[in-house]
């Protein structure tokens, strides 16, 4: 609890609970200078997760029809179009008597895999839990849907799958007990099962220009740094690393991105805390309303029996 | 690939996508690269990230734009006037790589006195016959030769311009003794030869002309001459990229030509980091063209015989022989496919059979076939793998074509528009066609997928790749290989009692592959082995240079021979690239003989040596007297840099040991085209087809060799500079679809990621027509209208020409009626005036017009387009029209 | 669907160049919970608070409004766990409820309060009514009155233990919210189900609680400055505005007239009930209002970046 | 399981137990997350394929399991694609299985309505008399000018760039042998 109140560089259960089991703690760079929009990681984590397709709904936001991560998306390509240079100084900024400038910014978003996860902590089953690399995943297999973990995380990640109930289903035969087609929390388990084969999460291994790039976090976190310090030097506009900082609301994302704006225009919360952190002295706040309940209506007898 | 073989040898990208990376500038023009082959693209992204410069000029500000260094928007169709001034940059400013230029090209070569430019004629070359609406193009010869193809006019109507252009590969003949060319000038001062020729003809592309001809900026055109030039000469180099926005142009081959003329005055062909990196848009389309089905060529890029070629084998042989390069020995190429096809029976006695070959007509394309049907003329059709009801340009006339058939037989995965079109298709919709009144029988037969055959493509790089039979089809579903053989199975058994002589090929053809399974697979494995060849004994041959003329060897595709040498499957190699160079000689097998970047001699100087440190690849190692380096040498392993050949030299030994095009008559790259090309010797400048600007060159308006049909009404055209038809339309693809959808909109993952038809508009048009980001717009051409919901970006940039501010519109054309996600197919809009070389349609650059609102429905569709067209016809220039009434919120007025 | 342009004539690049949010997109998820939790954070406070009016009124003497109170707690008990258990997306797997003891989840812990609370309650609510096992009855009464306020408050952290702007950043209030709120729902749900004569504690502590709530919803509203504005807008405004009009005009009734009328104690309470239940929904829906409009996650975040900004 | 057992595979036991007493970490992983292997690793076979969209020509990994398709990802080993694929590439498992696959001749009468069942053996015999009889009836042996024809216009195919090398050499030789000559592929298209 006192970790939590103060979030730290590390997760609360990982490595200590695993002990030999433990491994390196893995995680994604997502670095969207060179993130070409194809999409290919939306589909190669379909494919590799087997999640339904999610509507055929074409939203005119740019070219982005996913829209926002969810039950059935677990990376969301983000598209965003502006008229504003790509780089401060050389070529790409704006030239004299040329056209206005333009750049189409895209982001494959992904669940962030937080040191200290709202998810994680919010879950009343233990289906969410810290796996032995650090990453957050949720048991299909313990997950009872209460749904508590959807409002619990700050960038609006994991989400309930509902799907409808098909015609053949039992009536309400049980009402309580009858069990619905779906009703469980979904997201990005940063292909927990891959890892544990040795593979790389489906996803990473598809991205056709490495935008998305996963290994050790430690390593990763070194080098956006220096890629960042590049993109600096060549004058590019506006970037910054974001969710890699282990002193953050949330002790730092596994899954962490280069961008080149503000984290909102992406959709991404400017500064996410871990709601857990409050916590402690929630839990006071709570026992002292508990008690002052008791006192209350203890006051309210004072009165007599009329 | 008709420019890049009749430039440098071959008809194939000249270099492979990871040596992109060696690039120190990748210009990408007429192509899409990041969303189009976006695996391919981290070759480019991987130059970015070493420092290249990456330029994406384009009509539209696309994710390649977004991943560029430099994005220059143009107009559509305006892409030779751009490199047309860049070739008058280079020679104006001595920009070009002085010693490859007077060394491996054909700039010194002096031409006949009979040439006139374009320049000299107001746009059209000498040679323009205006009856025949086509060139003789013997005017264009070099200076001193005869005229090759002499030999072939003996016979009847076998004029040059006939016989070459089709596909061609390589430059043939020339009329050379002995591979050089009879006058040089060294110099490069002589008026007439090519390098002054050149000069003159470009002299009027000035950055001026350009920005006023395509809608860029002095300054953006400068910008991206200047990056070519700096990033070319010994120490560096650049690569051009380009696909389907290049060759779907009344003009796509010239097109091409023009970055030919660039790339080979820079000195960028055969180099590492440099090349013409042509990208194809389907799995095995290289392949199809190397074996090819089309109609014009055989195996190998061998000319299919002609109705009126009747003089036999000799003549043929005579008349595809060059007298120097490896075109020398086309008989042995075609001796060894006839006797792969018709075996034992195919004798010197009997011309090998020659004479069971059909004979083609000047045009059987698949646009002439589509006129064909339409006409009544075709009863049965196969369509395999393909959609033309919505993929093919015109796609009305093409479904109306379909219903005129007696049967056709469609094979694909799912039920496509062109199995369904009797059915569901907007002619059903709009009552042009009723079921009930369509005599076409369909066939529709499930096909399997690549993971249920065995099989090689021929990817983008001319390289082989086996893909192995992972599950068994289901149900009905079966491979093309499978089809094939068991329908020549059984017409060999129909035809079994047959006396007639027309039915000799198909008795006598070779028909046995082992069959494996239940279903009677055939063995792809020996089909390959078919094409890779064998000599007397049966032994597999290890390469082309082992065919013999004499009947004695059997191959069915001369540049495939080597794909199974020592009898094993070198398509099927899989040696990971982390156990071999980049160039990655051990994965798969790439045409010709496993070289991976093609005319690599040209990477060294004449005297073998690596132009640079920087830039080596291949180079003539004096102390074994060979060429080595880090890929198969593009060039006799032991020809010695300062071989020159003996005057009586035939094929390859005609080659000098310092002229790097192989292929080539002269072992030259071609800037100047003397033969092989139908429409100009030089490419030029000339407007669409269908375009809303007069031609600022000359008043020779369009390309007048491009193939039009008049008199044909199912493909009307929007007459020039009709106020109706106001705007330049662009057709293209997205990232999350393939081409007309068969394989994408039938595909939920894919579906939803583009679940709908949008038209991309710049917000000013959209102010100018009142279209609303998200809502509904219609888009009108002469043939059909379509509806698509409006995205307002400024990615689609309008251009300034001539002062006057342009707008284009742009669409997506994988929609149509079924699957998934359904939408208008924007093909419907398109016309059938083709490329006169290829006979390729024009769905880059047309003209349209764009309103408010869904389109019309059922027969108010067709009545919509009569009235516009009738319009536009009847009062070009005047008011435009006012679109038809509806009670719903249809097209709205102005 | 609406497009996230400023007008038709806009262009989607002119949006992406300005905008402060992913067109306007949430940034949060709206919580995914039904009709069930809003009834359940009422009944469950209606349980807990009855609980500790019951407890008292045994140790006072007041039997009559013990045993009311005590039938009271045990329904709300009882439902409690149905109105869950309907909520969940895979009801047959309740029991992993209990699976785990976690400290870092309120709901966890609520759990296994509700667990305690409702087995108590209802085991003493059933040993009342036969009438056997006095010793367990005692004991199973001092569990319910002991599980009892955390039940009545705990909700309040329930869902200021999440990332909705508007409850989270009510953290300081929304236990004390539920608490007078439970406080009120037990005294005026007692005083419809008891006689007047021993109905006074019951009705003194829903007069109270709403007096109490109301200022506490005052403060809390002021306090979350530009989120609080969702509690005047929308569904969260209307039942806002519901409740302080019910739990005003049934506290006042029962002040009043509650002592003297049957019709007045139970029309009071009734109206207390309906606005405590108001009350519920007002914050339930202010979270899904709050959630839904990104510039309640980003201001706050923005504002609070500065804030450390300038600290450094 | 005895009682014991039971108590001891309860994750709050485990918290107790395994020094986990947050419950965020390994006392709450269920048997089947600690014992979780990637569908893969039970595959029959590996597959190596070709990616069937566009010419880039990535290499594909094709897991088997049961005759069934259970997995199509990139080949590391490619020198082209290194392991990667594009949303097409990485959907191909969805097209060859997807909801829309046809798995049966369908057959379309003149002046028909709707389509009907065929069997794969009838349709081959069917399109056999038409190729035959089509044939026979439009065979061109000279042009009107007296110059060689050998051929049929009244049968044309279409087909080629997505298919392989094999299929098309068949196809370009067995029409080139009946006379066909309008072959024509998505070269021009």
């Amino acid at each position: 609890m006192s970790a939590l109140a103060e979030p730290t560089g590390a997760p609360a259960a990982w490595p200590n609970t695993y002990g030999d089991e433990a491994k390196p703690r893995m995680g994604f760079f997502t670095d969207t200078t060179v993130c070409i929009g194809c999409k290919a990681c939306e589909v190669a984590c379909k494919e590799w997760n087997l999640i339904p397709e999610d509507g055929l709904e074409w939203s005119g936001l740019s070219y982005d029809n996913t829209g926002e991560l969810s039950a059935n998306s677990w990376r969301h390509v983000a598209f965003v179009e502006q008229a504003k240079p790509l780089k401060l100084d050389g070529e790409l900024a704006t030239a004299d008597g040329g056209p206005e400038p333009l750049r189409w910014l895209m982001e494959s978003d992904v669940c962030k895999h937080c040191t200290h996860a709202g998810c994680l902590d919010a879950c009343p089953t233990g289906s969410l839990f810290r796996t032995e690399f650090g990453t957050v995943v949720v048991q299909e297999d313990i997950c009872n849907g209460c749904g508590y973990c959807v409002p619990a995380c700050p960038f609006g990640v994991i989400d309930k799958r509902d799907l409808p109930r098909s015609p053949d289903d039992a009536p309400l035969a049980l009402p309580l007990l009858g069990k619905k087609e779906d009703g469980r929390v979904w997201k990005c388990t940063l292909c927990y099962d891959r890892l544990k084969g040795g593979h790389e999460p489906a996803c990473a291994k598809a991205c056709p220009t490495d935008s998305i790039q996963f290994g050790e976090l430690d390593e990763l976190r070194g080098r956006a740094q220096k890629r960042l310090e590049k993109l600096e030097a060549e004058g590019w506009n506006g970037p910054r690393l974001y969710g890699e900082d282990p002193d953050d609301g949330v002790g730092g994302f596994g899954a962490f991105f280069l961008l080149l704006d503000e984290p909102e225009v992406y959709g991404l919360p400017p500064d996410p805390v871990v709601p857990t952190a409050q916590l402690p002295r929630l839990w006071r706040t709570t026992a002292l309303a508990a008690a002052a309940v008791t006192v209350g209506i203890a006051a309210a007898f004072l009165g007599g029996r009329e | 690939m008709p420019s890049l073989g009749t430039s440098f040898g071959r008809g194939g990208a000249t270099t492979f996508q990871q040596d992109l990376m060696n690039a120190d500038c990748v210009t990408i023009m007429g192509s899409n690269m990041a969303e189009n082959h976006p695996v391919g693209f981290q070759w480019v992204m991987e130059a970015r990230e070493r420092g290249a410069e990456v330029q994406h000029i384009d009509p539209r500000f696309t994710r390649t734009s977004a991943m560029a260094t430099r994005h220059v928007g143009i107009r559509a169709g305006s892409d030779i006037a751009f490199l047309g001034g860049v070739v008058n940059y280079i020679l104006e400013h001595d920009r070009w790589f002085d010693e490859y230029v007077k060394r491996y090209t054909n700039a010194p070569v002096i031409v006949s006195e009979d040439f006139s430019d374009t320049e000299d004629n107001d746009g059209l070359f000498s040679g323009w016959d205006p009856e025949q609406a086509q060139y003789d193009v013997t005017t264009w010869q070099y200076a001193g030769t005869k005229v090759h193809a002499a030999a072939g006019q003996r016979e009847k109507g076998f004029s040059p311009s006939r016989v070459k252009g089709e596909q061609s590969h390589g430059g043939h003949g020339g009329g050379l003794s002995h591979g050089n060319p009879p006058e040089t000038d060294d110099t490069l001062q002589h008026p007439r030869c090519v390098f002054q020729i050149l000069k003159r003809h470009y002299a009027r592309y000035t950055p001026e002309f350009v920005a006023d001809a395509c809608g860029c900026t002095v300054e953006e055109f400068l910008a991206v001459a200047e990056s070519l030039c700096k990033n070319s000469g010994p120490e560096r180099t650049g690569a051009f990229v380009y696909a389907v926005g290049w060759t779907q142009h009344t003009v796509g081959v010239q097109l091409i030509r023009t970055a030919a003329i660039i790339q080979l005055l820079l000195g960028n062909i055969g180099r590492p980091g440099g090349g013409i990196m042509a990208l194809r848009g389907h799995a095995s389309i290289q392949g199809s063209t190397d074996i090819p089905t089309l109609y014009n060529i055989l195996p190998g890029y061998l000319t299919m015989p002609h109705v009126e070629h009747y003089g036999g084998l000799d003549a043929y042989i005579d008349m595809t022989t060059a007298p120097g390069g490896w075109w020398g020995n086309a008989d042995a190429y075609m001796v060894s496919l006839l006797k792969a096809w018709w075996g034992a029976a195919a004798t010197p006695e009997n011309d090998f059979c020659f004479s069971y070959l059909p004979r083609i007509d000047d045009d059987n394309s698949n646009y002439w076939t589509v006129q064909q049907m339409l006409k009544g003329k075709v009863k049965g059709y196969i369509v395999a793998g393909e959609n033309p009801a919505v993929g093919s340009a015109n796609g009305k006339a093409n479904r109306l074509a379909l219903a005129k058939l007696d049967w056709l037989v469609v094979r694909d995965f799912v039920e496509i528009e062109t199995a369904a079109f009797w059915h569901d298709s907007p002619e059903v919709e709009s009552g042009e066609l009723k079921p009930e009144e369509i005599a076409t029988e369909v066939f529709f037969m499930p096909a399997a997928t690549h993971l249920e055959k065995d099989g090689s493509f021929t990817n983008t790089q001319r390289l082989l790749q086996w893909h192995f039979k992972a599950v068994e089809p289901k149900d009905d579903c079966r491979s093309e290989l499978w089809f094939y053989y068991h329908l020549g199975k059984k017409i060999k058994e129909r035809v079994a009692e047959s006396q007639d002589p027309r039915d000799l090929p198909i008795l006598d053809l070779t028909w046995r592959y082992p069959t494996s399974g239940e279903i009677e697979e055939p063995s792809a494995d020996s089909v390959l082995a078919e094409i890779n060849g064998w000599d007397s004994t049966g032994e597999a041959l290890a390469g082309y240079k082992l065919l013999k003329a004499d009947g004695s060897t059997s191959c069915g595709c001369w540049i495939y021979c080597g794909a199974f040498a020592e009898d094993k499957n070198q398509a099927a190699r899989k040696v990971p690239h982390w156990d071999q160079s980049y160039a990655a000689l051990e994965w798969g097998w790439a045409w010709p003989a496993n070289r991976r970047l093609l005319y690599n001699r040209a990477s060294a100087n004449p005297d073998g040596e690596p132009w640079s440190e920087r830039k080596r690849y291949v180079w003539w190692n004096a102390d074994e007297e060979k060429w080595t380096g880090r890929d198969t040498p593009d060039f006799d392993a032991e020809k010695k840099p300062d071989y020159v050949p003996p005057d009586d030299a035939k094929g390859p030994e005609a080659i000098r040991g310092d002229h790097p095009f192989v292929m080539q008559a002269d072992g030259l790259g071609w800037i100047y085209a003397p033969q092989g090309i139908v429409d100009g010797p030089l490419p030029t400048h000339y407007e669409p087809h269908e375009s809303p600007f007069l031609n600022p060159l000359y008043r020779q308006q369009s390309n007048p060799r491009r193939q039009k049909n008049p008199d044909l009404a199912e493909d009307p055209y929007n007459p020039p500079g009709s106020d109706v038809y106001p705007y330049v339309l662009t057709t293209y693809r997205l990232t999350e679809h393939h081409t007309a959808g068969g394989m994408s909109r039938f595909t939920p993952y894919l579906a939803e990621l583009q679940p709908q038809m949008f038209v991309e508009v710049h917000p000013d048009l959209a102010r100018e027509r009142g279209l609303k980001h998200g809502e509904w717009a219609t888009i009108s051409t002469a043939r059909s209208a379509i509806e698509a919901r409006v995205m307002v970006t400024d990615r689609m940039r309008p251009v300034k020409i001539d002062g006057t501010v342009r707008q284009q519109v742009g669409l997506p054309y994988h929609w149509g009626q079924r699957g998934l996600t359904t939408g208008g197919a924007a093909n419907d809009l398109t016309h059938m005036a083709l490329d006169p070389n290829v006979h390729i349609q024009e769905v880059k650059a047309l003209t349209c017009d764009i309103r408010p609102g869904r389109r019309p429905r059922g027969a108010r569709l067709p009545d919509f387009v009569a009235e516009q067209r009738e319009i536009a016809h009847a009062d070009n220039g005047a008011a435009p029209p006012q679109p038809a009434e509806t009670k719903d919120t249809t097209v709205s007025k102005r | 669907m609406t497009y996230a342009h400023p007008n038709g004539n806009g262009s989607i690049t002119a949006v992406g160049t300005t905008m402060e949010s992913y067109y306007g997109k949430p940034i949060v998820k709206e919580p995914v919970w039904k009709a069930e939790i809003p009834w359940y954070l009422f009944m469950g406070g209606v349980a807990g608070a009855a609980s500790v009016l019951h407890g008292l009124a045994r140790v006072t003497g007041n039997h009559r409004l013990a045993r009311s109170c005590l039938y009271i707690g045990a329904v709300a008990d009882a439902v409690s766990p149905v109105l869950l258990i309907s909520d969940l997306g895979r009801p047959e797997r309740f029991l992993n409820m209990l699976r785990v003891f976690k400290v870092t989840s309120p709901m966890s812990v609520g759990s296994w309060i509700l667990v305690a609370s409702s087995g108590a309650s209802n085991t003493a609510a059933a040993l009342e009514g036969l009438g056997i096992l006095r010793p367990v009855k005692w004991l199973a009464e001092a569990a319910s009155f002991v599980t009892g306020p955390p039940l009545a408050t705990y909700t309040g952290a329930l869902l200021a233990n999440t990332a909705i702007p508007v409850w989270s950043e009510a953290r300081d209030e929304l236990p004390w919210v539920f608490g007078a709120s439970a406080a009120a729902s037990a005294g005026a749900a007692a005083t419809v189900f008891t006689p007047a004569d021993a109905a006074g504690p019951a009705r003194r502590a829903a007069i109270a609680g709403v007096a109490v709530e109301l200022g506490l919803v005052q403060a809390m509203e002021r306090k979350l400055g530009f989120v609080g504005e969702v509690y005047r807008q929308g569904e969260a405004g209307r039942y806002g505005r519901v409740s302080k009009l019910c739990t005003a005009a049934g506290a006042g009734l029962l002040a009043l007239r509650g002592k003297r009328s049957r019709a007045a104690a139970v029309t009071g309470g009734a109206l207390v009930l309906a606005g405590e239940l108001a009350l519920r929904w007002s914050v339930f829906k202010a979270g899904f209002q709050s959630a839904r409009d990104p510039r309640y996650t980003v201001r706050p975040q923005k504002e609070r970046l500065q804030k450390k900004g300038a600290r450094r | 399981m005895g009682f014991s057992k039971l108590l001891e595979s309860w994750p709050v036991v485990r918290q107790l137990r395994e020094g986990d007493a947050l419950g965020l970490g390994r006392a709450v992983r269920s048997e089947k997350s600690r014992t979780l292997k990637p569908r893969i690793a039970d595959a029959d076979h590996v597959g190596h394929s070709i990616c069937p969209f566009c010419a880039v020509g990535c290499a594909q990994l094709v897991y088997v399991k049961d005759g069934e398709v259970i997995q199509v990802e990139g080949d590391p080993a490619s020198p082209i694609s290194r392991g990667r694929l594009c949303p097409k590439g990485a959907a191909t498992k969805n097209m060859h299985d997807g909801p829309l696959r046809e798995y049966k001749v369908k057959y379309r009468r003149p002046y028909g309505t709707s389509w009907e069942e065929l069997s794969l053996d009838d349709a081959m015999e069917m399109i056999v008399d038409r190729i035959v009889a089509t044939r026979d009836e439009t065979w061109e042996e000279e042009t009107p000018d007296g110059n060689p024809a050998k051929r049929t216009m009244a049968i044309a195919n279409l087909g080629g760039a997505t298919l392989d090398n094999e299929e098309n050499y068949l196809m370009k030789k067995l029409l080139t042998a009946i006379g066909v000559v309008q072959v024509e592929n998505q070269a021009r298209i």
